[in-house]
């Protein structure tokens, strides 16, 4: 069976592949150049950008944890100016998508980048809801059904693009916010965003990280990522970009069965600079051996009756 | 370009109780002060690379001088040759040996000596005379390594006493009196490359320093492994260990807490 | 220094030591005397009890994760009343104190439950929220606020005995349920319960366990549960019994420094048998190398400015 | 009682590119059909232990065989004579052997066979007749432990012709029908057992499995490797596969889907 078919369809963006990178695991695809062919990519997510160039956190930005990692680097990125003069033009070279992955400390800066974009040459944006929220006490925005709505309507009336929204994995309902965001008219969802961890050095007896928590990723939450994104499949009918620890074939068709249209590698990355690669092969294998002509045919595509 | 890949141990050699060396043939030109990223576990855990500096350069053939702390170094030890070991490089920037003309000083602390003993003996091929001073909470590793590049060596212990007493700072006031030195490398504990810096500060001199710092993807890419510099955009710049370092010079660091 | 002082007080319930095991984990402790002395662990928490015998979840129960389980059992338990003939006279030789974890489908059957043990000898009730909540379509009880309200009040009304209530996890704010445990008279809080979590076979293409999801816990989660302790210990003021991926004394130890006046090891027995012993002795090591008498001492003992 | 702690590996043995036994020195106890609750590494991961029956006994010598599928199981396999391994055990209850005085059927199939081999040794020292029949999908395990107690052995093959041909229940009628067994043992794959059962139910005979559930503790704590029953007051009746198990009488399991 070499004419697989693996195109997937994301209401709109349509993806060679459907495995893609996960924003701020993958820079702006610069630094995987020497070990891969990014023509491979189905899509990258970009470094997490904001309106202004901003420098990220302070002291240590990383604890390993059980087959996982906390993370704090606070959005460390050059700015959306930047990311638009230096790395569109870059990224734009190879056959891939770009999704702008944007991040906002309030609905109007949310909206600004959203606006500045419309106009550029991203193939999506990526709205990171995730981010703390200053007007709400630097609660995440993507926690709070009402917020979500505010935001997601602001960002979708500021620009046609196609639009993703991000969610957090940190809510008690994450069906409720995924409805609020198809209802506002997002055109795809991408989750899990991290999960709160924090770690403590016992013997400084300090938090690790200066801001205490922060995002845990990798193979340690993958359990989580499958019930949220199985959730969500069960809750809304645009598509689904999902992740969180996916390291092989065998997890992105995890997490295709239990309703991702396509999959993003986050920390996967870190651990493994080819995944991308080593990952697509992976689900090749799957469907020859599965004698499944079409990747998009896995969507949710479980032996049992709902 | 960086090997990314799997190779076969050529060596391997137990220094001591909890210091070993190993070596595999690498196709890529490899500078001292560059790491590697070793995938260290066939199970799964640790989950992320253990970087690595190269300790060694001859031809292909790249030698690492590792200190058992943990999980992952442990699992590198018990490689025997002809294991099979997964791994990412040459990576960083590795020191720069194009600024230093006649006599350079090398100092090094605990297993940072290691990179320093392969940077010692790259200068020394390079007819540089190479004065060291070594520090170790015990005994000394690599000793015999250094006694061979090395013109004048100072070895430093704080508990053995067939060596000199204290930390390697309390030496370097001395030996940088004594001599000119048209270069200064430094690799070792945190504390002790702040004391040089120092003391180097205050001498209007500047040292080549390899610094550490956890590292999750080791390329530049994940922005977990920062070293703060002077200036920049925000007073200070944040730049990557991996990518703009390992080596920064110490007059353009700045040391948190 | 011999004379470690390793008592800990739960706000009424006196532990000779800060190591308990967690309910479903060490069923009601016979299974582990052949391998460690019973008198050597501060509390008990057995097996998750229901008013009626229940004969548990179908198919199968467990799925290994990275690491990590989810579990699937589905309280099977032989029932409140055979727990007071034949398990409370058990326990009762050893020197150690006995949790009731209650269950319930209604807050009816929780209270019901409550006044039954109210005139045994258990020396603490463990109000388990995390069940799903018959009347609120499934949803567990700990994740509604009002629910929660509700069902901690009867409970407390019913029962004299020293109260536990022990919080799920799965909530964007457990703050704010922490805050509510503690208003209506709790004496204790306990968290983490298991993290909602799932696995699909992907050859069979089937979620592994009958019910799609189960609670994920062990070492994946500790990042997690660090952080939801650390919450809980900023809201409230009552004592906190910390548990979620517990294996070695550090990670007891990180516990405590994050909030948690005792902890619980679950996932731990079944990795290593007298995980109840090492984790005291690591323990002890601790507090000899920093040189601290009292265990107590640690709860939220962190060198930060909050 | 059982044992808990770290024993050194007295001898391993390579069977064929999958599968391998290896042996210890355990001051128990130890009946056929039992197991042991193997820690299958030493960086944590897989997390659980890994239970594996006993297929040797000889005073307090325990061989186990295994069949490596996966991270745990090729842990095992890379166990050389001479290390330590954790295991806790004898676990479970083991096979009943007083009900046989005469002449036993042991069914054995795939890596099942492994308990089936030490259940049939300790039956033919008991001057039990033993015959055998084992299926293997290609090449059998343990044939020439086999050939040595049982008085008729068939050794049934789905890929290698030098064998019987098919499954071991397309022979079992015929070999029930040629003998009177007092006792019928067996162990293999769900599908086996199942296959077995249903043949044996027809005939009004029953026997013993030896059955499989992933587990957790296997000590009996944490209730999720069930086994269903018949009866109980439920109507059936849920129990560890771990403590009340891993022997189950053939006419009391419900097999499930
Ligand atoms: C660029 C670079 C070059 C290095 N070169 C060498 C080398 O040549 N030889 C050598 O032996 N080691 C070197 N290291 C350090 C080495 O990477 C760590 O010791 C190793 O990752 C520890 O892994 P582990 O699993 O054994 O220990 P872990 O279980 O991860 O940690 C054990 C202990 O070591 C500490 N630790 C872990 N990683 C680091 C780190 N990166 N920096 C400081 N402390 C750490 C932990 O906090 C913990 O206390 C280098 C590190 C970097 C960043
Ligand atoms: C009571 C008992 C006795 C056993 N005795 C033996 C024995 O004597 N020799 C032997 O080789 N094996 C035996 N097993 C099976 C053995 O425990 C598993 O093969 C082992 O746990 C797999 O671990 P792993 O990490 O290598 O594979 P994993 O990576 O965990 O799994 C690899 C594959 O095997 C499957 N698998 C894993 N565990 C089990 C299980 N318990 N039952 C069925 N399928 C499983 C998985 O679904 C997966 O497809 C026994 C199991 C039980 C419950
Ligand atoms: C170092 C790091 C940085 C991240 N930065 C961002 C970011 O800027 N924007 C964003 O939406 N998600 C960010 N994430 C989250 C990832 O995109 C992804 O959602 C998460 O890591 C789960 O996937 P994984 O387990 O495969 O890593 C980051 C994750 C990591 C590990
Ligand atoms: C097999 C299993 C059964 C459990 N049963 C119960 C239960 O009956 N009642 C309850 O409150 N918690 C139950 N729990 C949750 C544990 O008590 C504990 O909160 C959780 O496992 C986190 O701790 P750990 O990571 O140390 O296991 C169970 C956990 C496991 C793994
Ligand atoms: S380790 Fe990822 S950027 Fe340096
Ligand atoms: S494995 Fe825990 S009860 Fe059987």
């Amino acid at each position: 069976m070499n004419n697989l078919d693996l195109k997937v369809d994301l209401n709109g963006l349509i993806l060679d592949n459907p495995v893609t990178v996960a924003s701020g695991t993958f820079g702006f695809g610069r630094e995987f150049e020497p070990y891969l062919d990014l023509n491979e990519i189905g899509a990258i997510s970009v470094k997490g950008l904001t309106l202004e160039p901003r420098q990220g956190n302070e002291g240590v930005r990383i604890v390993e944890t059980p087959m996982g990692m906390i993370n704090s680097v606070g959005l460390q990125n050059p700015g959306v100016h930047h990311f638009i003069e230096h790395e569109i033009p870059y990224l734009r070279q190879f056959n891939t998508k770009i999704i702008a992955n944007i991040n906002g400390n309030t609905t109007q800066e949310y909206v600004r980048m959203a606006e500045i974009l419309n106009s550029e040459d991203v193939d999506s944006i990526e709205l990171n809801i995730s981010c703390p929220n200053v007007k709400n006490g630097g609660l995440a925005f993507g926690t709070n059904p009402k917020v979500v709505e505010e935001v997601v309507k602001a960002v979708r009336n500021a620009t046609d693009k196609h639009l993703i929204v991000k969610l957090t994995p940190n809510v008690t309902d994450i069906k409720e916010i995924a409805k609020i965001v198809e209802a506002n008219g997002a055109n795809c969802i991408s989750l899990i965003n991290t999960v709160t961890g924090m770690a403590i050095d016992i013997y400084q007896r300090k938090p690790i990280l200066k801001r205490k928590s922060g995002g845990l990723s990798g193979p340690a939450v993958k359990p989580i990522a499958i019930k949220l994104v199985h959730d969500v499949y069960q809750a809304v009918s645009i598509p689904i970009l999902g992740m969180g620890g996916i390291m092989t074939g065998e997890d992105a068709v995890e997490f295709m069965l239990a309703g991702a249209d396509a999959i993003a590698i986050g920390t996967g990355n870190f651990v493994n600079p080819t995944a991308v690669i080593d990952v697509k092969k992976g689900i090749e294998k799957y469907l020859e051996y599965m004698e499944i002509k079409s990747v998009s045919k896995l969507k949710g595509y479980l032996n049992t009756v709902e | 370009m960086a090997f990314n890949g799997t190779v076969k141990i050529l060596n391997t050699e137990q220094h001591d109780h909890e210091n070993f060396s190993l070596s595999v043939a690498i196709p890529e030109t490899v500078k001292p002060g560059q790491f590697f990223n070793f995938l260290a576990t066939d199970s799964g855990m640790p989950l992320l690379r253990r970087p690595i500096s190269v300790s060694g350069i001859e031809d292909n053939v790249i030698t690492f001088t590792i200190k058992v702390v943990g999980k992952g170094t442990q699992y590198l030890a018990n490689l025997k040759s002809g294991d099979e070991v997964a791994l990412t490089g040459p990576l960083g920037n590795g020191f720069d040996l194009t600024t230093t003309k006649k006599r350079t000083l090398l100092i090094g602390g605990g297993i940072g000596v290691a990179p320093i003993k392969g940077l010692g003996e790259a200068l020394r091929s390079m007819d540089i005379i190479v004065d060291s001073v070594i520090g170790f909470r015990e005994n000394p590793i690599l000793e015999a390594a250094f006694l061979k590049f090395s013109t004048q060596l100072t070895v430093v212990s704080e508990k053995n006493d067939t060596y000199k007493k204290g930390y390697v700072t309390q030496y370097l006031e001395q030996i940088l009196d004594e001599n000119e030195y048209d270069e200064i490398y430094a690799c070792g504990p945190k504390v002790m490359l702040r004391a040089v810096t120092d003391m180097l500060n205050s001498r209007g001199k500047r040292a080549q320093l390899l610094m550490e710092e956890k590292m999750a993807c080791g390329i530049g890419a994940c922005l977990v492994c920062t070293c703060k510099l002077k200036d920049g955009e925000f007073g200070s710049k944040m730049v990557r260990m991996c990518k703009e370092g390992p080596m920064f010079y110490s007059d353009e660091v700045i040391f948190d807490e």
